[in-house]
Parts: structure tokens; sequence; C-alpha cells
């Protein structure tokens, strides 16, 4: 993290990686301290292990606290909103093949952690701890999506991202956890695998992302898309395969990303059998807030892709830009092939994942899911729905692969010439839609929940402002929560160390004064 | 006396000298030193006087050097400052600021005439591209005119605005619609306009230059195709300035077709551009049904008049087409269909919610601003501003009809339409009493050729705006200079701040509101 | 919405068939069009007006053009925002000296097979402009042009029919 | 082996090919009706594709393979999607390959590409309406998913040929929760196909336009296949909306007569689908671009209002 140290940014970012970091573990370590105390009474301390924590038989209230920690614990890592804000710090400044191996280890630790905590180790919890999974995993989906669509630095943007699919993740992880409540053991089973899906798929279309993004600053030394442009023209491997990462994110058919949706809004549609008045509520706008998101995501990665990749280059100084050596187009082709492979044939990989769902909640779905053969994803039942990710690829190969022979049979001629520029000739860079343009509309209807600021300033030229010389435009956006949450709290820790400071006054008669009154509050509560 | 005259007397004493020979007597000329020409601007600004127009004039062949004009308008009052120039000292002093349109007019006049600006902000050369040579300048007697310009290397500056997000929109010269050739650059972050500049001059087709090299008669059918929509207008006014150098006193009959026509050209034009404007809000509904209109008033005029926009039918001297008692009786009830079936779709213009909520607030110019760049016509009537040359400088026969303008403060593109409406309704029933009142008599009668270093001015309410002919003549009697001031000239600059702050997509009903001619701008 | 429901019963259809009498014979001024690829351009005709220097008077009898009762799109012919969807350049002049490049450009950016048809007199030969510093003249000068439709400005009859004498020339027989 | 369902299936994609340009005529055509003219005709549509096909293609100096490769994609995803939709038959191999989430997935990834295509040249036109479009996308997506999902929780299926399957068995009943699905749906097919008060397919304002704006620089065979998916485009919202919410009449399982019947009640509805496109059409102007956000987000409301009430009323 603190590789590239010598920048102010890196270290604010690795340092508040640190403390998230840090008071996370606390609050992870807490948690298994509770669970671990439990199952062990003390007397016979079996130690930290999982098998002694399975055992605990909790009272509720310390249950929940075991949750909550571990929850707020793994949250921050795997930088649920509001518990990100390090996530985006971090990401840009490091290497693109650590932020490769965050986004696809790292967080994915956390899910795994939340997943062992909540399915294996507690295992019979209250319908509202779902909810609550659920709610932060659709505020994080849908305010990450959001963030990232007003980056217009590349790895920032992948970073939000990452915010975006670990809220996905846990709208499955949290329906699985309504379900088991519910006692609806094959419908949690659904959203679980739904959840651990795309666990797998975020690890692999982020990493493809991210080393495309890295790919394209290693060659360009730029990571402001609003520099870049029409590097599918110099890198055209790279442009490929960022682009079959930039379609699965968007959980496009027939890449993997859409499995995952796909199996989440079954899910969703499986729930009205719920008996509960406030999910009932949840349910539907889980739904739609995950829809919205699906939606989003695209939006914002036309943006990445279309500013980064297509157009003329924006850029100020012109590079020499060029393919990115063998290595890392491997890397990028491996993992494309995955995300296809991922996203065609989703029953084999749910084969192999049932055995999770088997061992933490007792049902799998492969049997139903790949009962017409694996060609065919049937979660529940083929008149319910059903998905073929082969026979859609199949079928759009097939199409399009006899519109084009069909037009071709005749040569036709390709003239190429000039952009049409309304007659006007001198076309410059300038005049193309760049990242910051590509999202206002989206700022604009979604602006109330960041702090925007705005402000044109005009420098007349002829003593009136209807002939400005300069115009100079000022655009800020600001992450809210970090106005709400965290702002207060550094505030507030700096008014207290300051306070902390004036009784400090170094006179020995104070100190023994404090101590003493520490001491009496001490014996006044601890009896 | 006049209150123009009053300032420029009380302000510049012995310097303003008023000179005759310029006509009509109405107008008030006067010829101040080069040194004052800013002060007279400045006295008339505090008169509340507005300036109307600005050109200059090559007059070696009066061995004078160059000369600077400035039309001031105040009320029903205009007045003329001219100051000498010196052939070997070709510099001005520009009025910018104190008058936002000489923005504009002096940009012109230094990049056609050659003579520089004195302290004009921008030396941006304006209807004049880049790749002119730097001494073409066409207004010049040395020019020739005759040989195609030839190419150089230049470049434009534009205004650039510069932040995070900003990308520019080149929208021109061939626009996607049926529109005449004109560039637009917007400074824009997303759908928000920070800034528009227009860069116009794209249908330049050297017509003040032209009309030197034609006789006065042939220089009514030039002026008639300054701009084709507003044929009528632009022929007449150059007629009324010729007549008015000429002492030429025009048939009544013929002055009174002469307001026919006009207003049947401002019907005409006003339907389209509901229509139009309804259109580009996409209520196509309603463009056929104003165009069906508009067709009806257009045949009549072919079936009557000889011409769809009755061009070349205003000469100097009166008319060439006379209506009789049939083609009277036929208009009148063509009218009353009109109007009835006006009414209706003015009744559904009105109750369409979501028309009106396209046009209002959309494209607003306020009225100080309005007022501040001098915009004229329709454009400052919604706009807040009393300006019709028909009321407040009436030529005949406007001085025996009342007309009622409607003028409206909201300024967006709303309140432009709704001026169109109800100067449809206010030229129908000018129309009804023009054919009822209209005298018998002669339509056309001669017309002597002018004096030489005579001058000729007249106004006319365009059904866009105040038209302003200058006329010149030279040594021989020819046309020394023509100065055409199409409304345009002055509107354009009211569309670059309408626009601000509205959204990209809004920006086609505001132009379209504004419906400012390129060719009578560009000449 | 009852009441544009009424106007449009009460207004009814008033397109109406294009009269015989021809008052303007287009002129045709590049070489006979015979090649088959034509004849699927009777009935289909995109266009793409370029205003090169014109005073607007034919700008207003091409959108007349498009009224109810010429209505144009009977015939197929409609007009479009990008010269990459067009197969006729419908320009009207004088060329100026500053649309000259643009004019080039739109032609150079207009699929092939393509045609030009120069409207007006000032189309023709600059008309009343005539040739100068600022006006080049004809569009012939700057593009080359197939046929003429003159006229200041031509009717829209004389328009419309110009441009089905046009679609005839190129091949098929279409209905009118 | 039945070979039946596979010649429906065949059936059926010719049908979408040939179909669609006709309803677009026949909208046009009432169009031109309404504004007091004559049209020209049901199958002025193929004339002008047949032309586009014929044309020269030119491509822009910067065009990269993502702007050759879009045409084809878009126009393969709106077949592949005809293919799916029952339009004549329930009896559709296909059916069961994708399910009312997936049809949206493949127009999703026409516009995903349609919006590349759009910034590919890199003009501030193509990329404007590519903003606007994914503006609107996401906007208009969700609401569809929410208006298809509240179906499909009303018939227990989110396959097509299921929902309609349910609704033909009777078991199907009337909910208020479909009458807000209905009324979001329709919204939402106005803004996905591009219709008046979203876009105005017959705008020559390259500063107003969305979809257009996109494809300015398509010309020739790669225009022809553009235009053409969207005819189809709009040809399979009409049929998505009538197989949702009025299948009656399409033909049942193993039915090959059933078919002849099932194209008349088809040209029926879409004759007055049709109409009712140009009412709107006629009657309203288009909005201002970020009235859309309270049009969509109406769409929005409707739909999840509509999945609400299924949750807490049935």
């Amino acid at each position: 993290m603190i590789f590239e140290n010598e920048r102010q940014e890196n270290r604010r970012a690795a340092f508040l990686y640190l403390v998230v970091a840090h008071v996370g573990a606390i609050a992870i370590l807490l948690s298994f301290g509770v669970l671990a105390g439990f199952a062990t009474k003390s007397e016979s301390f079996l130690g930290y292990t999982f098998d002694a924590m399975r055992t605990a038989q909790l009272p509720i209230e310390w249950a929940t606290a075991a949750f909550f920690l571990s929850f707020f614990g793994f949250a921050a890592k795997a930088g649920v909103i509001p518990l990100h804000v390090w996530l985006p710090e971090a990401h840009p400044v490091a290497p693109s093949n650590v932020s490769a191996l965050m986004s696809g280890v790292m967080l994915k630790t956390a899910i795994y952690g939340i997943v062992r905590v909540t399915f294996d180790l507690i295992h019979v919890f209250p319908v509202w701890w779902g909810a609550i999974v659920l709610s932060f995993g659709l505020i994080s989906a849908v305010m990450g999506v959001l963030y990232a669509l007003m980056q217009h630095d590349l790895k920032r943007l992948l970073a939000y991202h990452s915010v975006e699919n670990i809220g996905i993740i846990l709208i499955g992880i949290g329906l699985a956890m309504i379900f088991k409540a519910f006692n609806l053991p094959l419908l949690a089973a659904l959203g679980l695998i739904a959840g651990l899906y795309h666990t797998m798929n975020h690890a692999m279309f982020k990493g493809l992302l991210f080393m495309g993004a890295g790919a394209v600053l290693h060659a360009t030394g730029e990571r402001n898309m609003e520099e870049m442009g029409g590097l599918i023209h110099r890198m055209p491997w790279t442009a490929a395969l960022f682009l079959i990462g930039c379609v699965s994110i968007s959980a496009l058919p027939p890449f993997n990303g859409f499995v995952s949706e796909w199996l989440t809004f079954q899910a969703f549609l499986l729930s009205p059998a719920l008996p509960s008045p406030l999910i009932r509520l949840l349910i539907p706008l889980g739904a739609a807030l995950l829809a919205l998101t699906g939606a989003l995501a695209a939006a914002c990665f036309v943006k990445a892709f279309g500013v980064t990749f297509l157009g003329h280059w924006r850029g100020h100084h012109n590079p020499k830009v060029h393919e990115v050596d063998w290595s890392m187009r491997i890397g990028m082709l491996l993992a494309a092939l995955t995300c296809f492979g991922l996203g065609i044939l989703p029953s084999v990989f749910i084969d192999w994942m049932d055995i999770i769902a088997e061992q933490l909640i007792g049902t799998t779905i492969a049997s139903s899911a790949g009962r017409y053969g694996w060609m065919w994803l049937t979660p529940v039942s083929y008149e319910r729905a059903s998905y073929s990710g082969f026979i859609v690829f199949v079928g759009i190969i097939l199409v399009l692969g006899i519109a084009y022979a069909l037009l071709h049979v005749r040569p036709g001629t390709i003239r190429r010439v000039p952009i049409w520029d309304c007659g006007f000739e001198k076309i410059n860079q300038r005049m193309q839609y760049n990242a910051t343009s590509f999202a206002m509309p989206i700022r604009r209807i979604f602006g109330y929940l960041f702090s925007i600021r705005e402000r044109v300033e005009l420098a007349p030229q002829a003593g009136h402002k209807a002939f400005p010389k300069k115009i100079q435009y000022h655009l800020s956006i600001r992450d809210r929560v970090w106005g709400w949450l965290y702002k207060p709290v550094v505030e507030a820790s700096f008014w207290m160390s300051r306070k902390v400071g004036k009784l400090q006054q170094g006179r020995i008669q104070a100190y023994l004064i404090y101590s003493f009154i520490t001491i009496i509050i001490l014996l006044v509560f601890l009896r | 006396m006049s209150v123009l005259k009053a300032a420029i007397v009380s302000a510049l004493k012995e310097d303003a000298r008023f000179r005759a020979r310029h006509y009509p007597e109405s107008v008030i000329f006067c010829v101040v030193p080069r040194a004052k020409f800013v002060e007279a601007g400045r006295v008339l600004k505090k008169a509340y006087a507005l300036l109307a127009a600005e050109w200059a004039t090559d007059e070696t062949p009066y061995v004078r050097g160059y000369a600077i004009y400035a039309c001031y308008r105040y009320g029903s009052e205009y007045l003329i400052v001219k100051s000498d120039i010196p052939l070997d000292d070709p510099v001005f002093p520009s009025l910018t600021k104190h008058f936002v349109p000489a923005y504009r007019f002096e940009r012109q006049i230094e990049s056609l005439m050659g003579l520089t600006a004195d302290k004009h902000p921008d030396a941006r050369p304006w209807i004049k591209f880049e790749d002119w040579p730097a001494d073409a300048w066409p207004l010049r007697k040395t020019f020739d005119a005759s040989k195609p310009l030839p190419r150089v290397q230049g470049e434009y500056k534009w205004a650039r605005a510069e932040g995070e997000g900003i990308y520019e929109i080149p929208v021109g010269p061939v626009h996607a619609g049926i529109i005449e050739p004109g560039h637009f650059r917007f400074q824009a972050v997303g759908e928000t306009i920070i800034n528009l500049e227009e860069r116009l001059g794209y249908v330049h087709k050297g017509i003040e230059k032209r009309f030197e090299a034609l006789s006065w008669d042939e220089g009514a059918r030039l002026a008639g195709r300054v701009s084709g929509d507003a044929t009528v207008a632009h022929s007449l006014t150059y007629c009324m300035a010729l007549e008015s150098m000429t002492a030429c006193s025009v048939p009544d009959r013929a002055n009174w077709l002469r307001a026919l026509f006009l207003e049947r050209e401002r019907i005409a034009n006003h339907l389209g551009d509901i229509g139009a404007i309804c259109n580009d809000v996409a209520f196509a509904f309603m463009l056929y049904q104003t165009m069906r209109l508009k067709e009806m008033l257009l045949r009549t005029n072919l079936r009557l008049f000889g011409h769809r926009f009755i061009m070349d039918r205003v000469l100097p001297g009166g008319v060439t087409a006379d209506i009789d008692s049939q083609g009277i009786t036929d208009i009148l009830g063509e009218l009353n269909y009109l109007s009835q079936e006006f009414e209706k779709l003015v009744v559904i213009i009105d109750e369409n919610s979501s028309l009106e909520d396209r046009t209002r607030a959309t494209g607003i110019l306020d009225p100080e601003t309005a007022r501040d760049l001098g915009v004229v016509g329709l454009v400052a009537r919604a706009s807040g501003l009393n300006l019709d040359c028909r009321i407040q400088n009436p030529f005949p026969p406007y001085d025996r009809i009342v007309v009622n303008v409607p003028v409206l403060i909201a300024g967006d593109v709303h309140a432009r339409v709704w001026v169109r409406v109800e100067e449809i309704r206010e030229s129908i029933r000018i129309i009804s009493e023009i054919l009822t009142t209209l005298p018998e008599g002669d339509i056309t009668t001669a017309v002597n050729a002018p004096w030489h270093d005579t001058s000729g001015f007249a106004a006319v309410e365009g059904w866009r705006g105040e038209i302003i002919y200058w006329l010149q003549a030279g040594p021989q009697g020819e046309i020394n200079r023509c100065m055409v001031r199409d409304p345009s000239t002055l509107s354009w600059l009211g569309l670059e701040r309408a626009v601000l702050g509205n959204i990209v997509p809004d920006f086609p009903v505001c132009n379209k509101s504004f419906n400012q001619s390129y060719s009578g701008h560009d000449l | 919405m009852i009441r544009i429901l009424h106007q449009i019963f009460r207004t009814g259809i008033v397109t109406e068939p294009l009269p015989q009498e021809i008052s303007a014979e287009v002129a045709a001024i590049g070489a006979e069009l015979k090649a088959e690829i034509w004849k699927r351009f009777n009935r289909s005709l995109t266009i793409r007006q370029v205003d090169a220097g014109s005073c607007n008077g034919c700008e207003l009898e091409i959108h007349a053009m498009n009224n109810a009762i010429y209505n144009c799109e009977k015939f197929g012919i409609h007009f479009t925002a990008s010269p990459r969807f067009a197969d006729v350049l419908l320009v009207t002049g004088p060329v100026t000296h500053n649309m000259e490049i643009a004019l080039k450009r739109t032609y150079n950016s207009t699929p092939s097979p393509k045609l030009v048809v120069a409207v007006g007199d000032c189309g023709c030969n600059g008309g009343i402009f005539g040739e100068t510093y600022a006006s080049l003249g004809g569009i012939d000068k700057v593009i080359p042009v197939d046929f003429v439709i003159p006229g200041c400005p031509p009717t829209p009859t004389d328009l419309l029919r110009g441009l089905l004498q046009v679609m005839d020339k190129m091949g098929g027989k279409g209905r009118r | 082996m039945n070979l039946n369902p596979y010649i429906i299936e065949l059936l059926q994609v010719l049908t979408l090919l040939g179909l669609a340009p006709a309803f677009v005529g026949w909208v046009r055509m009432v169009k031109c009706w309404a504004q007091g003219r004559t049209s020209a005709g049901l199958f002025q549509p193929y004339r002008d594709l047949a032309k586009l096909f014929s044309k020269e293609v030119l491509l822009a100096e910067n065009a990269s393979w993502i702007f050759r490769f879009t045409p084809y994609l878009v126009f393969s995803t709106a077949v592949l999607a005809g293919g799916i939709i029952p339009i004549l038959s329930l009896d559709l191999p296909l059916a069961s390959t994708a399910d009312v989430i997936v049809i949206v997935a493949l127009f999703a990834i026409a516009r995903f590409f349609t919006a590349l295509a759009g910034m590919d040249i890199g003009t501030a036109f193509g990329g404007m309406g590519s903003s606007r479009e994914m503006m609107i996308a996401s906007l208009a997506e969700p609401a569809m998913l929410m208006a298809i999902f509240t179906v499909s929780l009303a018939n227990r299926s989110t396959s097509l040929s299921e929902i309609i399957q349910v609704i033909y068995s009777g078991q199907s009943v009337l909910r208020p929760s479909l009458a807000f699905a209905f009324l979001a749906f329709i919204l939402i097919a106005l803004a996905e196909t591009g219709r008046v008060p979203v876009d105005n397919p017959a705008t020559h304002l390259e500063l107003t336009m969305i979809h257009e704006a996109m494809i300015l620089e398509y010309s020739g065979r790669h225009l022809a296949l553009i235009e053409w998916a969207g005819m189809m485009k709009l040809f399979l919202f009409v049929i998505l909306g009538i197989a949702a919410f009025a299948p009656w009449g399409i033909a049942a399982k193993g039915s090959l007569l059933g078919i002849p019947e099932a194209l008349v009640y088809m040209v029926l509805k879409l004759g007055a689908v049709g109409i009712g496109i140009v009412l709107i059409e006629t009657g309203l102007a288009k909005m201002r671009l970020f009235r859309l956000t309270e049009f969509l987000g109406a769409a929005f409301l409707l739909a999840t209002l509509g999945m609400l009430s299924f949750f807490i009323l049935d």
C-alpha cells in the first residue's frame, strides 16, 4: 500500500486504510471473543477454533452483539457504505496488480467472514439481521455505482464499483439470511449461491478491469479519463479485453455478471411467500434498487470504456502509447475467458459451489438448477424461470454471422471519410464528450445524494457580460458520507484532543485529581 | 426641438453641425469631429437613446476619405451622427463602451471597410473569415469585387471555457434541418450551456458591395433578396429611402398596398414560425395546421399579386401589383376563414400543458439585457420593450392606422410565441382596415435619379422588426453606399444571452423562437 | 385533446394531387442515369438540404414542400439530418466564399450513389448576386451538379415536380 | 421428432423481420392522416431499407471495429428477442432460453453497444446521444423490470410463454398491481422505443436527438440494420406488452393451425396500438430533457407501487 509513498495522497490513503482495517480487526476480534467466550464458559477454554464457536449457545443479545461486531468489522474491510471511504482512496494509489488482488481476494475474505460467522458459527438468527444486511447491501450497491459514475479517475471509478459489487453480494447474502430465518432452505441456498456466484464473478471481472486499467496507466501514464481517448486504436488487445470486463460487470448476457444478477432477481421473485410485512416492503424496494444498480452500472461502463478507449485522444501531452506486453495480455485474457465461461456455463460452476450451500444451509440447488443439462440454468423449476447463456451466445453469433454473410455476398464498398462535422472543418479534441459531461444528466438527477457545487466565472471582454473573453467553470463533488459521518468524528476527536491537551497542564496536583475522580467513578459504577 | 438634438447641442455646442442633403428631414443628421464621436454617443446614451446602427462609408469619390456613422433612436426620433475619418489614419473611436450592439457593428466595419475601432476590446474579424487575406476590405472603393478571394491560413480565437468537464459543441454551418448556415459554438458541461458564441457570415454574399454595382432600380430587386422571408419589408425600406432622397411622392394607393403586402408577409411568417416552434418540441400537429393556413395565404398572393412572397412587387415609386374589388372580397373572405381557424389553433396551443411546459421559462431574455443589447422587433416586444416603427415612426399609411402591438415582459419562448399570436390577430385587423379604406388612384409614379451627395434613410417594421436602409448617392448619381441593417443584426445578440443556463436540447426551440435571418445579417 | 381530434377531423386530408401542367422543366446537367442501382431510389429519396448562401426564399419553399398540401412524403421524399443518410443534396445558392468548404465537405460526406440538385436561379448561376469576391456563383462551380430546378424561388410544385422527374430519370416508373 | 415448434420458431422470426417495418409504416401512416395529409403507404419503410442496403458505406476515419460491429449485434439481439417473445404461438423451442429478464438484458446489450458506437467517432453529438440514452435507460430499465416482475409474480413465472399459459388457463385474476404495472409499461415503452414525449423519431435537430444522435454517422447497410432493428424493437415492445397484459388470441401449444388466427389477432392489436401511439404523439409535445426524470420516475414509482401492492394486497 505504501509502495509509492512519496506522494501525500498515498500516505493519506494508507493511513485511512490502516485505521479502518484496525478498527475493523478489533471489532472482528471482539466478535470472536464473544463467540468463543460463550462456547467454553472459561473453565474449559478450547481456543478460538470455529468448531468451538459453532457449539456456542448464545443468548440473543450477545449473538446480536457478536454478529454486528463481526459484520461491522468485515464490512469495514469490504468497503460497505458508509465504511467505504478508504477504498476509493486506496485503490487508485495502489499498483494495479495489487488493486486486482485487493478486489479479487481481500474483499472476498470479508465476504467469507460474514458468511462464515452468520451461517456457520451463529447459524440461528432472527429475520431482521438479514434485513439489515440486505439494506446495507442495497445502499452500498446504489450509492457505490452513483459515486462511481461521478469519477473520472479510472481506478477510483473501479474502486467505487467494488463498493457496488460488495453491495450486490450482500443483497444475495441478506436474502439468504432472510430465507433461512423463515426456514426456506431452498430459497436460502439460491440467495447464497447468487451472492457467492457474484463474489466469484467480481473477482474475475474486477481483476480483469483493474489489469486493464493498469495496462492503460502503464501505457499512457494517465489515470484521469478526461486525458485519454481513442486507445482502442493503439491498444486493441487491452481494449477488447477491457470491454469484456465492462460487459460482464454491467450484467449483460452472455457474460457472467448477468448470471448472478439474474439469480438474485429470481431470489427476489420467489419471496412473496414471506410472512413479515416489513420484509414485504423491503423486497420490492430491493428488487427495484438492484435493477437501478444494474442499469446505472451499464451507464457507468459506457462512460468508462467510451471515454477511455473511444473517440480521440483528449490529453494535452501526447505520450507514445503502445500495447502492453504478452504477459499482461495473457493475464487479462485468462480473466476474460473465465468471465465468459462463468457466463455461459453457470450450471457447471453452481454444481461445484453447491457444497457450500449444503454445508451452510443444508440444501443444494444444483439438482434443480442443472436438471436440464449443462446448457440450462433453472434455479427452481423449468416453469418458473430458465436461462441459457450458451444458447443466447450461439444465437447472437449465428444471426450476426448470417447477417454479415448475406450482406457481404456482393462486394460492398467502404469508404473512409472525415467525421461528419456539420461542414465545419476545424474539429479538435475538445469537441467530444468527456466523462464529466457524460455523467452530468445522472449527476443532475441524483444530485441531492452528493454535495455538488457548480460555479461559472466570466471575465468580461467589452465591459459587458455578453462577450466573455474567458470563462472558468468549477465543479466539486463530495462524498456526503464523509461530511455526515467522518468529518464530525474527525472534528470531535480534534476537539477532544484539544480539550485533553488543555487538561495536560503539567502540574502534579491536576493529575492526581484526575486519577482520584477516575477511581471514584469506577468505584461507583463497578461496585 | 427634439430631445436628442437638444442633448447634442447642449453637450457639443458648436462642434455639432447639422447638415442638410440628408433625407427625410425628420431624421436629424449631424456631423461631429472624430474626437467628439464617442462624446456624442455618451450624451445620447444619457438621453436614453438606443444605438440602431453603425456603419462606415468610403467617400473617396467625393475626396473626403472615410466616414463613420451612428444612428440613434429614441421614441419616434432618429438621429444620425457622422464623423469624417482621414484616408491616412483609418481609425475611429469605439462606441462599445456605451452601446453593446456597437460590438459587432464595429467588428464588421473593421473587417469589411478596414477602419480600426480604437479601444474596441475584440479585434477578431466578423463576417470576414480567418481565411480571407487580411487586406481584403470589400467595401473600400479600391477593392476589386469581381475577383474571387484567395484563401490564406488563419485562426479564429473562440471564447473558451476552462474547467473540469468542459467540452465544445460545434454546430453548423450545415445544420440538420432546412435552415440557413451559421456556426454556433457551445461551451457546455453535459447538458448545461456555459456559453454560446455565434459565428455568422457563412452566407455573406457581398450584398452591400453588390448594390454599388447596380442601378437604383436593380437595387430594389437585390433588396428584395437580402432576406427572402422579409422580401416586401426589405424592398419597401430600400424604396422609401430612395424616394426620400429623390423627393418622390408615392401615390397614396401604392402606400396602402405596400402596407397590405407588409402585413400579409407578417401573417405568413408568423404562422410559419408558430408551427415551427411547436414542431421543434415535437408538436408536429401544429406545424401542419399553421402551414396549411400559410399556404393558403401564399397561394392567394400568387393569384392576386403574381408571386407567393410578393417578391419584386414593391419598386421605387410605387408597387407593380394592384388589387381589384374581386380581390378585396377574396382576401376579406380568406381573412375571415383564417381568423376563425387560427383562433381554434390558438385555443389548442393555449390549453396544451405539455407545450406550455416546454416554452415557459425557456430562453429568457430579460428586459434589462434586451435593452442593453438593443434588440428590436418581436424579440424586443416579448422582452418588455415597446419598439415598433409602425407606431413610433409611422410611415404612410400607418400614420392613419391605429396599430396595437402586444408587449410582453416575460422574454421567454412562450412570450415570443404569444407576441406572434397577437400580431397575427392585429395584422388581420389591419388588413381589413386597409382593404376597406383603400384609396383609389395610381399605383406607381416616376422616380428621378437622386442628386449627388445626397443620402436617404428609411426604417420600416418588417415582421422581424425594424429594418433600416441608408443610401448615399455617388458623384454620378449612382449608388455610392447602401447600408442594410436587418433586425437580425441586433437580435442575434439576444440569442447568445437567452440560452445561457438553459440545457442544450432547448437551444433549437430558443433559436426558432428568435428565428433571425442569417442572410439578412451576413449580407 | 378533444379539440385536437376535432381539428383533425374538421381539417380532413388536405393533400392535393400534383398539378399536371409543368411550369418548370428540370434540367439535367449530368449524364443519363441508367444504372440498375438507381431503381431502388424510386419512391424512396432521402434529401439533405444545404443552404450554400441563399436569401432563404428557397428554404421557405422547400419547407412548403413538406406541408400537408404538397406533402412530398407521399412520394417517399423525406429530409434528413445527416448527409450520411442522404441520397440527394438539395443545394440552394449562390455558393458563398465562406460556404465553399462546408459544401464540399457535405458532398464528400454523402455516400454514393448520390445526386446533387441545385435549386433556384442563384443555385443555377448566382442570380442577382452574380460572381463576386463573396459569391462564387452557381453550385456547379464547387461540386458536380446533376439537375437544376430554376425559379426565384421555385414554387413547391416546381420543386416537387423536379424531384419526381429526377426519380423518373433514375430508372423505374413510379406511381404518381 | 415433432418439427412443428421449429417451423413456428422460424415463422415467428420471419413475422418479426417482415412485419416490423409494416408496423412502423402503419404508425407513420396514421400519423400522416392525423396531420391532414396522405402518407407514403404501409410499405415505405421497406423501400427505404432496400435502398439503404444498396448504398455505399461511409466510415469515419477513426471508426473502430466497435462501430462496425454494433449494427450487426443490435440486429441480431433484436432477432433473437423475437425468437423468444411469443408473437404468434407459445410453442417456441427458444422460449426457455431466456425469460423476460434476459429479454430486457438483450435490449440492454443492444443499447450498450449503440451508446459505445455513438462515442466511437468522438463527436459532441454522438456522446450527447449516448449520455442521454444511458440516462434514460438507467431510469427506464429498472422500471421496466419492476413492471415485468409484477406480471411474473402474478403469474408465478418469469418465462413469457409460461405467463401466457397461466393467463390462458384462467388462473390469473385481475389485480390492482397489474394495472399499475400496465401503466408503467406504457410509459416505459414510449421511452425505450424513443417515441414522443421522450424522443422524437422525426426530428431533424441534432441537439435534441437522443437515439438518432448516436447513429448520425452511420450509412448504407449499417444504417439499414440499425433502422431495421429499431423497427423490430418498437414491434417487440408492443408485442411484449400484448404478451404480458393481453395475450388473447395467440396460438396455444402444439397447434399449428392456430397460427393464422393468431396472426389476425396480432394484426388487429397492432393496428389499435399504432393508433394509440399516434394519439399520444399528436397530443403531446416532447418533454424537456430533465422532465423525463419525472416521467420515468413516475413510471418507476408506478411499477414499484405495482409490485408493492402485489406483496401487500395479494
